[in-house]
């Protein structure tokens, strides 16, 4: 069985070809993929259009696709994801951009009351595949509410689908596949990844929407992360390959659902995870990685699942941010207690 | 280049609440049943549209009636009558179009009424039964909505798709296409109905707002929300706003007709504020007696949205004493019908919780449902054991 | 040292007292009390002035303490909630009531990007000491919206305090506790327990504001519960007292801070450990419970923490609410699975 | 009884934007230094009242010259120009009484300035060594505030407080206090901002609602957030509404001088739109090429703020080319002083992130601290045995 969202993707395959393109241009070109095969797709938002997003993910849609179809709204995120569940009634996909995670709780009732609970609530009868693309994260150096992880919020919403991409080859194609299903789909978008550049095919996605990857293969203990922590994590397990430990890296991809599966297989041979997230610890995606990976391999685990993550402050003022953020050594210092365990 | 703002707005006729003050609205049926007749909404009604009116208010009436009995006797947890209210519903909801579409609160009986929703389905989400009870594409009428404000942004995104599809302003009238947005007074307050007014008048959407101004959310009467007449607030977004008698079922229909035509034709939204009157208790959970000042359910009394139309029928010699009593005789198999069906509305089954929390299978939600299965059939091993 | 919020209370004690009281009625003596003896105490929200609130929990305060400072709102809770905090800046301590757990939403970014980081922001010149009581939690054959909790989304913000009773003499003390707390408040009142009578000392407080309560002692494991859910997790201990089971029962009452020592002393005793709440199981408080509990018992426990919580699903029609909710049967279904380890 | 909303308001002075479109506002002084005397707004201002209105234009533009010449460098991680907007901003902080209290956007360096921050407490945001920067209770000014809207419905909540005070009304000039609310045309559309229109028309409150309109929301011109003048969105709400020309300081703080004496002599709020423009980026990390019409800029360079209060002086002789000079050479004097301040702003110790969460102990908060601690002084460790 193909996974949510990705079984109207296939039809529209381009000529066979792979580029190299940072994530926000991989971004743009899903964006552009997904407008051109359904014209029921719509971009909205606060300077989505001419000045194509702050981020420039949606550059040149407003042009090519037109004002109809890609919207510059009013200055109100509450009033942008009402009118998409509106629009989404109405037979449209709209995909809505927040500026900054900041700034999406102003949207908040809508997102967990309405959009949530609208295909529930109607028994079925109503459809809401509006995508919520929320640029995330830090470490860019910004200002207030401009560098927070609010991930675990959607993810404790039943009716929600939260993904997150961590390359440009997902990032491309894990677009389409949100804009193709017809749930709504919490898209977020690791902004300091943005100007990360890597190969995209755009013949194929490398998996369903809602499965986690190993990124990277390794005996001694797994790392599970996701958006921007997995090229951290990446990072450590090649600093403590040199220091000969071998460490396998999970991309989670989706936090709701949560690909257990994947992470049980991992965990049933290392035998040991540490979870990594910029996001508060407390109650944040680590604390149910580690309730239900302890749950189903209690014999297993040789420690107790270990997390990496935010500290239980608002996110401080940036010129300390650095350390705030779990960053390599810190995901070091983790993996080294899980192995002393 | 300053605007001050007078309480006041321009002259019209008007009725005199308890409180002295006078109201300026729209009316076309005064509370003694006399016609009048308003340069700005003409409206030529024949007698059966007339008798359908009469025939709609008091089936209306018993519906609600019947449902708060239903309550009272333990069939629903909840209902939220609509008493006083009928003409405000009625008149809005039979000047929709068939392609139309509306969004109501959890008030609404009278427009579920005019679009035709089953009684049943209506009175399943206050039997706890569902969330919500109907199809809305089949009834071009969303569901109840409960968390106050959020459909009208609801209703003006579902008002930019419209626009999107070329449905307004093209001329046919079997194409040309207007959202009605209801709220209630209290509704005024919240972010998302001001957003959704920003909305509207920016896009310059095919939207109606419909304000029921029943005088009070909950305890709360008006002057908790607003300091001058509701229909004024539309003014500060740039768009019309009107008031109308409520309770006048004949001028909420020609007023809303007139502003659900011209958003069709591309004109754009209009606030209405029907100016009307919760007789009953909020909800059946609420105690009105805590908060209402006294006389005042006295005064809203002499007028009533049906006494009215009564008298006029009688005037003009539309309906009689034999139509009245045919009338009574449909609302008593009405109010038959909908005890039994109310009664007959099953429960859900519980399995049935995990259904549709998406369209795509979702792992956590297949897990739990696996788990309760599997915990529901231990107990059945169990008793069938026993 | 004592806790805080609690050190402001001692002042006003009454004439030695023990009375029985609703959890509402406790509740409501409670806000008298800190009315009475603190005149910036403000009450605030929809239909608390002549209503006394849906609820009564107001009953009586608007006429004693008149308009000025029990105040019906406007219906917008962003507002109530953002009103507040100027009011707190300008040196009173409002105290907000969200007529339903399901009409929090709206304000959330005042809860969350205002009030939680305020103090944060100014570097602790401002305090903004709000309490929002928000009455939670289902059972009460409500329709929807009227029967969730949200108490994790508030747990996962660093900033605010998160607490919820479970009985009366809780009720009455916690609320003065939380109004006399500089720091901002997140107040859940179980409103299925609003009627349930229980003694009240009007003499003193049984505990600080951030502590858990061992409020059964048992050998075999232990259930930790707050809210609506403690009696639930008694009448289960009850049972399996009759089945020869020992179970301890704590009840958590501070979300945020979580009372770790308490719940690691009784862990290291039972070794076993099970947490029910209503809120959705994904991402709820057992989640990070189990995490933490995991880490610092890891060699103590004899089965993984289980979670008895409410399924990914939206809060069902009311007619399926008994199943939805974890119930006595559930309890023990969850202590017969860690037991079994 | 209908409210027919006309997109023009009443008569008065004029301006015309590069639209062609005349705009209605209170003018006191042209673009070209003619003073004007609307009825309403009688202002006599002596000299030194005129020098230090042109002072501080002067040295609040180099300070936003500098400052952004100081996130050029590096120095800051953004700054957020008020290039454009500076009479807008004096004029709105010069009117305020040492009582009132201001709450600002993150473009408030004008405020600032009048409020007496120290430059070096404004750009410790920006440089991101601090989240806020100077004690809101020291200046009467609260922090910038940066999710759009939410220091509205505070300035709403504070008004509140100060009703309380019974600090409204009383005729004791250094007691009764207003509320100055700033925002930008933007933040119009926010759900928070209209709900403090309801508080503060509902109860009333001592507050001026003071929006800069400077024409754009980053990219979004100012019809994507309104099609009627901004200043009209009161009268919707009950209050007066005026616009005023917010390049002409004159205008500015009679106008804002006006409305906060009707807010403390408890006649309620007023929405004051200074109609003005943002010459400069939105903020440094913006390119307004990609949206800015061709010819706008040029078009309001002509009504620059500075300019026009200069040929005023002159005409009045109230001010000469050596006073120029000499502000001149105070303003290159404040350049350094704020290009030093900038540069020595600490850096906060990495363990300060965990102060201030809570007032009272928080055993997470506390947890984590520890664990921080010894994570730190783990490296000093290594570091030292190195
Ligand atoms: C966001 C939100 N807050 C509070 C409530 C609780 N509530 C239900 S109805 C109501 C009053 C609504 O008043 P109004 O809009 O005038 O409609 P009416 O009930 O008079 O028809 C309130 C406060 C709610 N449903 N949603
Ligand atoms: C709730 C929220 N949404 C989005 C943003 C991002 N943002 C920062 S400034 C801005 C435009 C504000 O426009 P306006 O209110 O006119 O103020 P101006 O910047 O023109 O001074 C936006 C969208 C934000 N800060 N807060
Ligand atoms: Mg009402
Ligand atoms: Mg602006």
């Amino acid at each position: 069985m193909s996974g949510p969202g990705d079984h109207q993707v296939a039809d529209s395959i381009e000529p066979a070809d792979v580029q190299t393109l940072t994530m926000a241009r991989a971004l743009n070109a899903g964006l552009r993929r997904a407008m051109e095969s359904d014209p029921t797709v719509l971009v909205m938002g606060e300077d989505v259009g001419a000045l194509g997003g702050v981020f420039r993910v949606t550059d040149g849609l407003a042009k090519d696709f037109g004002d109809e179809r890609v919207i510059d709204t009013p200055l109100a995120e509450s009033g942008i994801v009402g009118a998409a569940i509106g629009l989404a009634m109405r037979g449209y996909r709209p995909v809505c951009e927040i500026q900054f995670d900041g700034f999406i709780y102003p949207a908040f009732d809508q997102l967990v009351s309405q959009l949530a609970k609208m295909h529930y609530r109607t028994a079925g009868a109503v459809r809401v595949p509006v995508v919520v693309r929320v640029p995330y994260g830090g470490g860019i150096g910004a200002v207030e509410h401009h560098s927070e992880s609010p991930e675990a919020y959607f993810a404790h919403t039943a009716g929600l689908r939260v993904v997150t991409c961590a390359t440009p080859q997902d990032a491309h194609w894990m677009i389409q596949q949100a804009i193709a299903s017809d749930d709504p789909v919490m898209f977020f978008e690791p902004k300091r990844r943005y100007w990360d550049k890597g190969s995209v095919d755009l013949r194929a996605a490398s998996a369903p929407l809602d499965r986690a990857r190993v990124v990277r293969s390794g005996e001694r203990l797994t790392i599970a992360a996701y958006g921007p922590m997995v090229r951290t994590a990446l990072d450590a397990a090649t600093v403590a390959e040199h220091e000969g430990i071998s460490i396998e890296v999970v991309d989670l991809r989706s936090l709701s659902p949560l690909d257990v599966p994947t992470l049980v297989a991992s965990v049933e041979r290392t035998r040991r995870l540490v979870v990594v997230h910029e996001a508060q610890t407390f109650l944040g995606m680590g604390a149910e990685i580690a309730a239900r990976i302890t749950e189903a391999c209690f014999y297993q685990l040789e420690a107790p699942v270990l997390r990496v993550g935010g500290f239980h402050t608002p996110y401080p003022a940036s010129r300390v941010e650095e350390d705030y953020l779990p960053d390599v050594d810190r995901v070091l210092e983790a993996a080294d207690r899980v192995l002393a365990y | 280049m300053s605007d001050l703002a007078s309480p006041r707005g321009p002259a019209g006729p008007r009725s005199v609440p308890p409180g002295g003050e006078a109201i300026d609205f729209v009316q076309l049926l005064t509370p003694d049943g006399a016609r009048k007749r308003p340069a700005e909404y003409p409206l030529d009604v024949d007698a059966d549209t007339l008798r359908g009116f009469y025939r709609d208010l008091v089936l209306l009436r018993r519906f609600d009636t019947e449902a708060t009995a239903l309550q009272r006797h333990g069939e629903l947890g909840l209902w939220a009558p609509l008493l006083g209210q009928e003409a405000a519903q009625i008149g809005a909801g039979r000047a929709l179009a068939p392609q139309d579409f509306a969004f109501p609160t959890f008030r609404e009986h009278g427009l579920t009424w005019c679009r035709g929703v089953d009684p049943a389905q209506v009175l399943a989400l206050f039997r706890g039964a569902s969330l919500g009870g109907w199809d809305p594409a089949v009834h071009n009428l969303h569901l109840y909505s409960i968390v106050i404000g959020t459909q009208v942004l609801h209703a003006a995104g579902y008002a930019m798709g419209i626009q999107r599809d070329g449905h307004v302003g093209t001329g046919d009238p079997a194409r040309d296409t207007a959202v009605l947005a209801c709220f209630g007074d209290g509704a005024t307050s919240q972010g998302d109905v001001n957003e959704a007014f920003v909305f509207a008048s920016v896009f310059n959407l095919p939207v109606v707002f419909f304000c029921q101004n029943n005088q009070f959310a909950i305890s709360e009467p008006n002057q908790r929300q607003s300091r001058i007449p509701l229909y004024r607030r539309a003014s500060g977004f740039g768009f019309p706003g009107v008031r109308v008698d409520g309770n006048d079922v004949l001028a909420v229909y020609a007023v809303t007709r007139d502003a659900l035509d011209r958003a069709r034709r591309g004109e754009g939204p209009t606030f209405i504020e029907a100016y009307t009157y919760r007789m009953g208790a909020h909800t059946t959970s609420d105690d009105p007696s805590r908060y209402r000042p006294t006389g005042e359910l006295e005064h809203w009394q002499q007028l009533d949205p049906i006494d009215r139309l009564v008298e006029y029928l009688l005037l003009t010699q539309t309906g009689d004493e034999r139509y009245f009593a045919e009338i009574a005789a449909e609302a008593d198999a009405l109010g038959v019908r909908v005890r039994e069906a109310c009664r007959s509305i099953p429960n859900p089954l519980p399995e049935s919780m995990f259904d549709h929390v998406h369209v795509e299978p979702h792992a956590q939600v297949d897990a739990d449902r696996a788990w309760f299965r599997a915990y529901q059939s231990s107990f059945e091993t169990a008793g069938g054991a026993a």
